[in-house]
């Protein structure tokens, strides 16, 4: 079905209670689906109880919640199956398991190939496995717009790349991937390859089957659900190669005072009392979200970022980061010189347009672009016309006020 | 909302009760060991083949009267079934408990599981014989073809 | 301010909206408080966004609700200082942080002295860190009642001993840790104390400083709050000398391509997006425990505790674990030779009553005690004798009706 | 809701474009690097300090209007001052931006920054080469008692 961003909007209780809001920060935190809070609301009065392990109708309620969750989940991606959905508390949460658990079948000298354009979430770990195992790590570079760069992928993974963990789509540029030629590349290594959809996924349902790599990253808080949960989908071969990462309740098969049996994934992989509202909820974001006609939200989502890309060229001085042309997702950062980041940000506040200011988490990006922070505004499936209006008015304003 | 109490029929009781094929092999060509972790229920079953058929069948059973009676009832009823068979008859009963499908027709007496039906968390414990009872299985394959008794 | 147990399970959604339930399954998660759910409903649909990097109004009130979250549980447990607490996603990551991030300045040969008594989840990671590197575990046994067993805690602790993690609470015997003979002792050795705080969180406010611990760790879903949160408390001057454990967004100083710094406690150990409403909701129902009367309260558990096992000592060959006499937490464990815990928890569900059976996640307890499996009846603030009463009559049918 | 508008008052505007103190000192005794994960501004803060008292001062700064004033109100006031004095103007700021005291009275100027009060994430901003001010001076002083030139 086909909606007008008003109607839309009308679903997001935030957003529908602030119409004065040009809310232009959703690659940080997307606002709440309406469907999504009231699942965690019908949740936690009447299903509320721990999942696997009670046997009562209460109990039942729960279990059955939880694993409907993971149903939905496993549709929203595609997956084989559900027992590929591991639910964690976040992307960063869900790569730092890879870092672990993949990790810890890597040996010293092998390689993990990254790009220069993650976000610390899928950086920092892999620093810190470098630091602890031994291995090497290598980078993908990027263009002057930011773009993965892939004319020497074959030397960058070398003879012992064993992972290629990349964004699907940049936090900072809206630059999108070329997975399948990371995944040619990978094949022919015989290395694995981990995308990262944080990014991706408040931009439609996603396929990891077409997408044809091994692991799949993503946060609730940022397709319209529920903050404090997140999914690793993992494909079932792999994910039953890795030890577990947390230790915990759910998890063991046996425990005794000399040994450990592990349970099979997902369970291996989800130590304790899972974020059980939470993945309820976020299954009745993704769920709304199925619903969806996408190709008309993306056309919109793009025609709006066209106009915003539009409007800021023409204002002298501004630098616009990432890629003009070509697909790419709503997300338009950009550097003033002479104005920080933060003072654009709180000036624009005043004209109630929320943007971000920052390094966004993308340090080795920003350096590669030769700024230190930018400002960045990104679009979603409820913004209009009026909040990129709202934004450029805003911009102007601010040339103004803080010249 | 269902009854539990339905769930415990007369049927139950009394096959969990009679503990058919309780016991151990001494000629077993083939074993397996399984536990639900969930809740520490274990398995233990034997089989000795003959001819590709089950010979003969015995089994340890530390579980609830559901885990129990499931087992008492292979004690009955799996002598003579092949890994084939036994493979449909888990299945069927895996898809009855899941309410796709009927009471399987080959082992009228799986209908004392119906009630099991509404209690997803107990599925396991009707199952976790028949899994065990295809480990078992498969180990006595594997035997045969490496000349090896393999324990899993 | 003193209040019936009636007037308490009004304030649960889910309790008042099912009057004839018989929740006795606290132990594994206690039903949400409405002033949490309505604190996570009130956040979600006003302050939503992203924390600690945004300047617009909506940023700075999501901002300042995490800052007050933390707060408040400062003042819970407490704590010196908010700079002491650590959001995590429950108890398992706080005590998997502490196993990896403490464990990680540990050398082989080190010790870490657990109890019989843990929690899985106090248990395995400590396993998995032996594993992979080499320090060694000891363990404080338990007497017959499932106390532990404190006799030889100078040999258990060794010369080496650098920690000493167990359990505030059992979750199966209810037992009660004697924290200032651990505490004298570790001291005595100069090693630092653990104290898994997830079945006492619900008895009421803790003091980390008056127990002169170390590191605390509990869950949201254990105390009235929502489920996806949970806190590690450490000591400033430990948490300062532990590297951090997730990698990710927000726990750094500065990232480059070679290194990274990390941020200062404690942001060093919240990598990603935190749970944010779910920290805002456990703070609500924080904020509310700390208004009850909590001697009254205890008075009350207390006494139908005793009302419980008083019943329950009646039924022939029954035979009840953890300690019959002295100060014990409302968690009554019992085993039913011939009738298995997963059989009497269906039967009695049949009479809406909600109990737990299985292994509890505490196998080596339960092996010590002589069990396989029990069944676990615990009670908490918003219980009556109603409860006990139809726990008493569901095992009375059970007998008849399992035998 | 306050108006962002009125965080940006003509005076601090003219501190942070006149930059005071700005550059590079050939004879500093105690230098500090400091930077804001949240946003990356960098201030670097070096003192000379003769008898106690800072004799000169002179930062690099790299940030944003608010970080850019307070740092040249820094260029402008903190020469003749000795660590305990920038301590107690640092307490005072620190306090006023919290809402939990009046403007310092030492620094009258400190006024600009009384509108920040509303946006704790700002806070660091006007803080940091306070901050490094400060970090810089405990560094002259170890360098001073251990004889040594020491950075941070
Ligand atoms: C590309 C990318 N990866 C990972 C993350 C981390 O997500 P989270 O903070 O929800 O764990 C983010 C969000 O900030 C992101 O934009
Ligand atoms: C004593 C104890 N420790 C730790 C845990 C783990 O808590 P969670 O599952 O919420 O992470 C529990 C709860 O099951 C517990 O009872």
């Amino acid at each position: 079905m086909s909606q007008t961003a008003a109607s839309l909007r009308e679903q997001f209780p935030l957003l529908a209670a602030a119409p004065e809001l040009h809310y232009l920060d959703s690659a940080a935190t997307a606002q709440i689906h309406r469907a999504a809070l009231d699942a965690v609301l019908h949740h936690e009065t009447t299903s509320r109880a721990n999942v696997m392990r009670g046997t009562y109708r209460l109990a039942e309620a729960a279990d059955r919640a939880y694993g409907a969750a993971r149903q939905s989940v496993a549709r929203f991606l595609n997956a084989d199956s559900a027992d590929e959905i591991v639910f964690t508390s976040g992307a960063t949460a869900a790569l730092n398991l890879v870092a672990h658990a993949f990790g810890a079948t890597l040996r010293p000298g092998d390689r993990v190939l990254l790009s220069v354009a993650e976000h610390h979430s899928n950086f920092v770990p892999w620093q810190m496995l470098r630091d602890r195992c031994g291995i090497e790590l290598a980078l993908i570079p990027v263009d002057a717009d930011g773009r993965l760069d892939l004319a020497h992928l074959p030397e960058l993974m070398g003879s012992r790349c064993r992972l290629v963990a990349v964004t699907q789509c940049s936090n900072v540029t809206g630059a999108w991937t070329d997975v399948a030629a990371i995944v040619a590349a990978a094949r022919k290594a015989g290395a694995r390859v981990l995308l990262d959809g944080a990014q991706a996924v408040q931009h439609g349902p996603q396929d990891v089957q077409a997408l044809d790599v091994d692991f799949y990253a993503f946060s609730g808080h940022k397709c319209f659900g529920p903050g404090g949960v997140g999914v690793l989908w993992g494909r079932a071969e792999v994910l039953a190669q890795m030890p577990p990462f947390h230790g915990g309740g759910g998890m063991i098969v046996e425990v005794t005072l000399q040994a450990t049996t592990w349970a099979e994934a997902p369970q291996r992989f989800e130590a304790g009392t899972p974020p059980i509202a939470q993945a309820v909820g976020l299954a009745a974001a993704l769920e709304w979200m199925m619903t969806l006609d996408w190709a008309a939200i993306a056309e919109r989502e793009d025609r709006l970022c066209r106009q915003l890309i539009d409007g800021l060229s023409r204002i002298p001085g501004l630098r616009l980061l990432g890629p003009l042309d070509g697909k790419r997702a709503p997300i338009v950062s950009f550097d003033m010189p002479g104005l920080h980041p933060h003072d654009i940000c709180q000036v624009l506040d005043a004209g109630n347009v929320a943007l971000r200011g920052g390094h966004h988490c993308a340090q080795p990006l920003l350096t590669a672009l030769g700024v230190d922070v930018c400002t960045r505004a990104s679009i979603a499936l409820y913004n209009d016309e009026a909040d990129v209006q709202a934004l450029q008015d805003g911009l102007d304003h601010a040339c103004r006020e803080l010249a | 909302m269902s009854d539990p109490d339905a769930l415990y029929q007369d049927a139950i009781k009394q096959f969990a009760r009679a503990a058919h094929g309780h016991g151990q092999l001494e000629n077993a060509t083939g074993e397996a060991k399984l536990n639900n972790p969930l809740c520490g229920d274990r398995v233990r079953m034997q089989v000795a083949i003959d001819a590709g058929r089950i010979a003969a069948i015995a089994h340890d059973t530390r579980g609830c009267l559901l885990c129990r009676a499931a087992a008492a009832l292979i004690g009955v009823r799996a002598a003579g079934q092949d890994a084939a068979a036994m493979d449909a008859v888990t299945d069927a009963l895996d898809a009855m408990l899941k309410g796709v499908a009927p009471i399987p027709v080959a082992w009228p007496e799986l209908a004392m599981f119906e009630p099991a039906r509404a209690y997803p968390s107990r599925h396991k414990c009707v199952l976790l014989p028949f899994h065990a009872l295809q480990a078992a299985l498969r180990n006595a394959a594997a035997a045969t073809s490496s000349g090896d008794h393999r324990d899993q």
